[in-house]
C-alpha cells in the first residue's frame, strides 16, 4: 500500500497516456487522433513535474520567507514541451483542413478507399 | 455578431486591458510567473477577440498579413540576434554576461531582450494561425 | 572570434536564414540564402571534423554556462562524420532545388519552401552536435514539423495523408523518446549526455532505467523507420517533392540513427544495452526481417520513387545489422554506411526527380527506352544502383565488406552470407530499371522532352561519383567510421 | 476527475463536445499542476492548452463538419499496444523515487545550483524564468523556432494560392 501511496501520480499519468494512445490508434477520425495525441503530450507533463513538487514547498520564485521550492528545471522543459506541442497540433490541423477540401473526408479509412479507387490522377 | 452592441461595448472595454495585462506578464516575469511566451499568447488572444468581435477583415486591417508575417520572422531574428551579440562582444553564443559591464546587468538585460523576441514570435504565429483557419473558412 | 565558435555557427547560420528567407519574401533571395547557409554549414563541418581529427573533441558552452547547468555543444569523431554528411547533402540539394522546386511547387510557397528546408537542416545538425538531451528534442521537433510541411507540399493529394501519418506517428515517437529522457532525468538528475553516462552506472539496472531504454528505442526506431515502425516512410516519400525526398532520405534516418547509437554506447553503455536486455538479438531479428520484406516488397513497386522507398527501409536494416553486432567492424559498417547510403540515396532520388519533371510520375511505365531520352540520367541510376547492390568499387561494396567481416569475426558465417544473398534482391530491383530503360522501346508515356536541366543533373552527379569515388578511395570515410566506432566501444563505461 | 473526463473524450462521438471536454481537461490539468507548484506551467497550460487549442480545433471543425462517423471495429490490436506500453511505464515507475522525496537524484544534482545561484548570477528571483532564458537560453531559443516553423509551416499549408493547382487549392 506505500507504495501505492507513493507512486500515485506517476498512474494518474500512465492511465491518462494510455487513454492518449487509445484514442490516437484506434480511431478513425482525423481530428479526435490530434485531440488523443495532445492528451497523449499533455500526460507526460505530469511524469516531468509532479516529482519535482516538495510537500511544504513552494513555487520556485525565490524570496526570504521560504526555503524550500519547488524543482524548477522540469518546469522549463515543460514550457518547452507544450510550445511544441501546440505547434505540432496546429500544424497537424493545417494538413487534416488540406486533406478535408482534397478527399471531402477526414475518416480514415474513407480517405484510404478513395486513394485506392482514384489512386491513378497525379 | 458584428451588430450585437453588447459585445462590441464590452470588447472596447475589454481589449485595452487584455494588452495591459500581456505586457504585465511580460515585465513582470522576472518576479512572478509568466513570461514571453504567456504573454505572446495573451496578446494574439486580445486581437483575435477584436477580430471575432468586429469580423476578419476589420481585425487585418488592424494588423495586416504582412505585417504579422514579419512579426513571424522579426521575433525569431530578434532572438537570434542576441545570440550573435554575445558572440561579437566576445562571450559564447547567447552570452549574456558581456551585453553589460555588469554580469548580473548583461543578464537581465539578455533576458528581456529574448523575452521580447518570444513575445514578438509568438504573438505574430498565434495570430497567423487564426487569421489562416479563420480566411480559409470564410472564402471556402 | 576564436575556433570553437563554428560549433555554434554551424547549426545558427542555417536557422537565422529562416527567418531573413520569410522576412525577404522573393524565391531568389530566399534560395540564395539558404543555399549560402548550407554551403557555409558544410564548410563549417569540414573545418571541424578536420580539428576533431588532429585534436579530439571540442566542447561549447552555449550562453557560457558550464555543463551540465547550460547546453552543451560537443563534437567527437562521430559527431562530426555525420555532420559533414547532413551538411554536404543539404549544401548539394540546395542548388538542385532551384529548379525542381520551382517545377514542384506554386511560387507564392517557394520562399518558404527555402524557409522550411533551412530549419530542417538546422533541425538535424543540431540532433547531431548538441550534447543534451532535451535539447536534442527541442531540435528534433524542429527538424520533424519542418518536414511534415515539406512533404505535404508534395503535388499529390497523397501527400497530405502521408504527412499525417508521418506526423501523429512521428510526434508519437517523439513523446517516447521524452518520456525515456524523463525517465533518466529522475534517475541521475541532469540532462547532458556524458554527465548521464557518467552518473547511469549508480542506478544501472534499476526499473527506470531499463524502461528509459526501451523508451528511447521505440521513440527513436519510429523515427529511423525501424521494421516495423517504418510505414510512414514509403508514402512519405513517394509524395514528397522529390528535393525533399532527397534530402530527407540520405539524411533524416541517418540522424536518428546516429540519435540511437548514441544512447547505446554514449550513455546507456554496452553493457547495459547487450548483456542486461536482449537488445542486440532484437535488434538483428528486426534488421533481417526488415532487409527481406523491404526488399521484396519493393520488388513489386511499379514507381521507381516507392521502389527506392522500400529500398531505403531495407538499407537501414543493414545499419541496425552492423550496430547489432556491436562490435569495432560492424559499427565502423553502420558508421560507413550512414554515409555511403547517404550519398548513394540521395543521388539516386535527385536523378529520379529528374525523370519526374519530365515525365510526372515516375511509374515504371513511362520510363520504357528512357535511356535514350534521358541517357545522362539512366546512367547515373544505374552507377548509384550499383553502389546500392554493393558491386566492388562501389561506396555500398565497403559496407557490405565490413558486415560481412564483422559476421565473419563474430563466427557468424550464415548472416554473412545472408548479407550477400539479400545484395542479389537489389540486383533484381535495380534490373527492372535497367529492363524498363535499356531493353524496352520508348513507348507513349514515355517524355518526348530530354534531359532533365543541367542544374540538376550537376548535383545529382556529383553525389553519384561520390558514390564511386568512396568506393575506390575509402580513406576518409572508412577511418572516420572507424575512429567514430573505436570511441564508441571504448568511451561506453 | 481527469480520468473521467478522457474517458468521456474516447466515448464522445460529436466533435464539438470532444473539443469543450478537451478544454475542460486542460483546465483541470492546470489546476493540477498549479497544486504540484508550477505556476508558470499551470498558466501556460491554462492559456494554451484550453484557450489557443480549443480555438484552433473548433476552427479545424468548423473547416471540416464535426460528426465521427462510426467507432471502428477493430479495437483489440490498440488495446493490446496499449497495454503493453503502460505494463512498461508501471514497471518503470515503481522503481522511481517516491514522491516528495528530497532526497532524489534530480533535487540534490544540478538543481541546486539554480535555486542557489541563479537570482544572483542572473538578476532574476523567479528561478523558472531565469532557467528557461539564460541557463538553458539556447533550448527557448529552439522552442521559439519550433513556433515559427509551426507558423511558417501553417502559412504554406493553408495559404490560397492564385491559380488552382487541381486538387487540394
Amino acid at each position: 500500500m506505500d507504495a501505492f501511496a507513493s507512486h500515485y501520480t506517476y498512474w494518474v499519468t500512465v492511465l491518462l497516456m494510455a487513454a492518449g494512445l487509445y484514442i490516437m490508434i484506434a480511431r478513425g477520425n482525423l481530428v479526435k487522433k490530434l485531440v488523443g495525441l495532445s492528451i497523449f503530450q499533455t500526460s507526460v507533463y505530469l511524469l516531468y513535474i509532479a516529482p519535482g513538487k516538495l510537500i511544504g514547498g513552494t513555487a520556485p520564485i525565490v524570496s526570504e520567507s521560504f526555503t524550500v521550492y519547488a524543482n524548477p528545471l522540469p518546469h522549463v522543459l515543460i514550457l518547452t514541451a507544450i510550445v511544441v506541442g501546440i505547434a505540432t497540433l496546429a500544424l497537424g490541423l493545417a494538413i487534416v483542413v488540406r486533406i478535408r477540401e482534397a478527399y471531402g473526408s477526414i475518416e480514415e479509412d474513407e480517405i484510404l478507399a478513395a486513394d485506392r479507387d482514384g489512386g491513378e490522377r497525379a | 455578431m458584428k451588430r450585437d452592441p453588447v459585445l462590441r461595448v464590452v470588447g472596447k472595454l475589454l481589449i485595452p486591458y487584455m494588452l495591459v495585462f500581456a505586457l504585465y506578464v511580460q515585465f513582470h516575469g522576472d518576479f512572478g510567473p509568466g513570461g514571453g511566451f504567456q504573454a505572446g499568447v495573451i496578446a494574439a488572444a486580445a486581437v483575435i477577440f477584436y477580430g471575432l468581435i468586429y469580423g476578419l477583415p476589420a481585425a487585418r486591417r488592424l494588423l495586416p498579413d504582412a505585417v504579422v508575417e514579419s512579426m513571424v520572422a522579426a521575433g525569431a531574428l530578434l532572438y537570434l540576434g542576441v545570440g550573435f551579440a554575445g558572440l561579437l562582444l566576445g562571450g559564447n553564443f547567447l552570452d549574456y554576461f558581456v551585453l553589460d559591464r555588469d554580469p548580473v546587468a548583461g543578464q537581465r538585460r539578455g533576458i528581456f531582450w529574448i523575452e521580447l523576441g518570444v513575445l514578438i514570435t509568438v504573438a505574430g504565429v498565434m495570430l497567423k494561425i487564426f487569421y489562416m483557419f479563420a480566411g480559409r473558412g470564410r472564402e471556402g | 572570434m576564436t575556433f570553437a565558435h563554428l560549433l555554434a555557427l554551424e547549426v545558427v547560420v542555417p536557422l537565422i536564414a529562416a527567418p531573413l528567407a520569410v522576412l525577404l519574401r522573393r524565391s531568389s533571395a530566399a534560395w540564395a540564402i539558404a543555399t549560402a547557409a548550407c554551403a557555409f554549414s558544410f564548410f563549417a563541418a569540414l573545418l571541424l571534423a578536420a580539428e576533431v581529427w588532429a585534436n579530439g573533441p571540442i566542447s561549447y558552452a552555449l550562453g557560457s554556462w558550464d555543463p551540465p547547468w547550460g547546453i552543451e555543444y560537443r563534437v567527437d569523431a562521430l559527431s562530426a562524420f555525420v555532420l559533414v554528411l547532413v551538411s554536404g547533402v543539404a549544401a548539394t540539394v540546395a542548388p538542385y532545388a532551384w529548379r525542381s522546386a520551382a517545377a514542384e511547387l506554386p511560387r507564392e510557397q517557394l520562399y518558404l519552401f527555402y524557409a522550411l528546408y533551412c530549419l530542417c537542416v538546422a533541425g538535424l545538425l543540431g540532433m547531431t552536435i548538441t550534447g543534451d538531451a532535451f535539447n536534442l528534442f527541442v531540435f528534433m521537433e524542429i527538424a520533424s514539423l519542418s518536414s511534415y510541411v515539406l512533404i505535404a507540399l508534395g503535388r499529390d493529394r497523397r501527400a497530405l495523408l502521408a504527412s499525417y501519418q508521418y506526423l501523429v506517428l512521428g510526434t508519437i515517437g517523439a513523446t517516447f523518446y521524452v518520456i525515456g529522457v524523463g525517465l533518466l532525468y529522475l534517475m541521475t538528475g541532469t540532462l547532458n549526455l556524458a554527465d548521464m553516462a557518467a552518473r547511469l552506472p549508480q542506478v544501472q539496472e534499476t526499473r527506470p532505467v531499463l524502461a528509459a531504454l526501451a523508451f528511447i528505442t521505440v521513440g527513436v526506431s519510429l523515427k529511423l523507420a525501424l521494421f516495423p515502425l517504418h510505414l510512414w516512410l514509403p508514402n512519405a516519400y513517394a509524395y514528397a517533392p522529390s528535393a525533399v525526398t532527397a534530402f530527407l532520405a540520405a539524411t533524416g534516418t541517418k540522424v536518428s540513427i546516429y540519435v540511437l547509437v548514441r544512447f547505446y554506447f554514449g550513455v546507456f553503455g554496452l553493457r547495459l544495452v547487450t548483456e542486461t536486455l536482449p537488445m542486440r538479438e532484437i535488434l538483428l531479428a528486426l534488421s533481417i526481417v526488415a532487409i527481406v520484406t523491404a526488399s521484396l516488397v519493393a520488388l513489386w513497386q511499379t514507381d521507381l520513387k516507392r521502389l527506392l522507398a522500400y529500398s531505403s527501409v531495407a538499407q537501414i536494416g543493414y545499419t541496425t545489422l552492423g550496430i547489432s553486432m556491436a562490435s569495432k567492424d560492424g559499427l565502423t559498417a553502420a558508421v560507413v554506411h550512414l554515409f555511403n547510403h547517404g550519398i548513394t540515396t540521395g543521388a539516386l532520388f535527385l536523378l529520379v526527380g529528374g525523370i519526374a519533371l519530365r515525365a510526372g510520375r515516375p511509374e515504371f511505365e513511362r520510363m520504357r527506352g528512357l535511356a535514350r531520352r534521358m541517357p545522362l540520367t539512366s546512367l547515373g541510376i544505374v552507377i548509384a544502383g550499383l553502389s546500392l547492390i554493393g558491386i566492388p568499387g562501389t561506396a555500398g561494396f565497403v559496407t557490405k565488406w565490413y558486415l560481412v567481416l564483422g559476421a565473419i569475426e563474430a563466427g557468424r558465417w550464415w548472416l554473412a552470407a545472408f548479407v550477400v544473398l539479400t545484395s542479389l534482391i537489389a540486383v533484381a530491383y535495380v534490373w527492372r530499371f535497367v529492363e524498363a530503360a535499356y531493353l524496352s522501346e520508348p513507348g507513349a508515356r514515355t517524355p518526348e522532352r530530354g534531359e532533365a536541366p543541367a542544374a540538376m543533373l550537376a548535383p545529382a552527379w556529383l553525389l553519384v561519383a561520390g558514390s564511386v569515388v568512396f568506393g575506390l578511395h575509402t580513406g576518409y570515410s572508412v577511418e572516420g567510421a572507424q575512429r567514430a566506432a573505436a570511441l564508441l566501444l571504448g568511451g561506453a563505461p | 476527475m481527469m480520468a473521467v473526463t478522457v474517458i468521456a473524450i474516447i466515448l464522445q462521438r460529436n466533435l464539438y463536445s470532444v473539443v469543450v471536454l478537451a478544454g475542460i481537461y486542460s483546465f483541470l490539468m492546470a489546476t493540477v499542476l498549479v497544486a504540484l507548484d508550477a505556476v508558470d506551467v499551470a498558466m501556460t497550460e491554462a492559456s494554451v492548452g484550453a484557450g489557443i487549442t480549443t480555438v484552433l480545433l473548433l476552427g479545424a471543425l468548423y473547416l471540416c463538419g464535426g460528426e465521427e462517423a462510426k467507432p471502428m471495429q477493430r479495437a483489440w490490436l490498440p488495446l493490446a499496444v496499449t497495454l503493453v506500453i503502460v505494463g512498461a511505464l508501471v514497471y518503470g515507475t515503481l522503481g522511481l523515487p517516491a514522491f516528495s522525496d528530497p532526497q532524489a537524484p534530480f533535487h540534490t544534482h544540478v538543481v541546486p545550483r539554480y535555486l542557489q545561484q541563479g537570482p544572483i548570477e542572473t538578476g532574476v528571483p523567479n528561478v523558472v524564468t531565469a532557467v528557461l532564458a539564460s541557463y538553458r537560453g539556447y533550448d527557448t531559443l529552439g522552442e521559439v523556432i519550433v513556433v515559427f516553423t509551426g507558423g511558417i509551416g501553417v502559412i504554406a499549408l493553408l495559404r490560397r494560392l492564385r491559380r488552382g493547382k487541381g486538387e487540394g487549392a
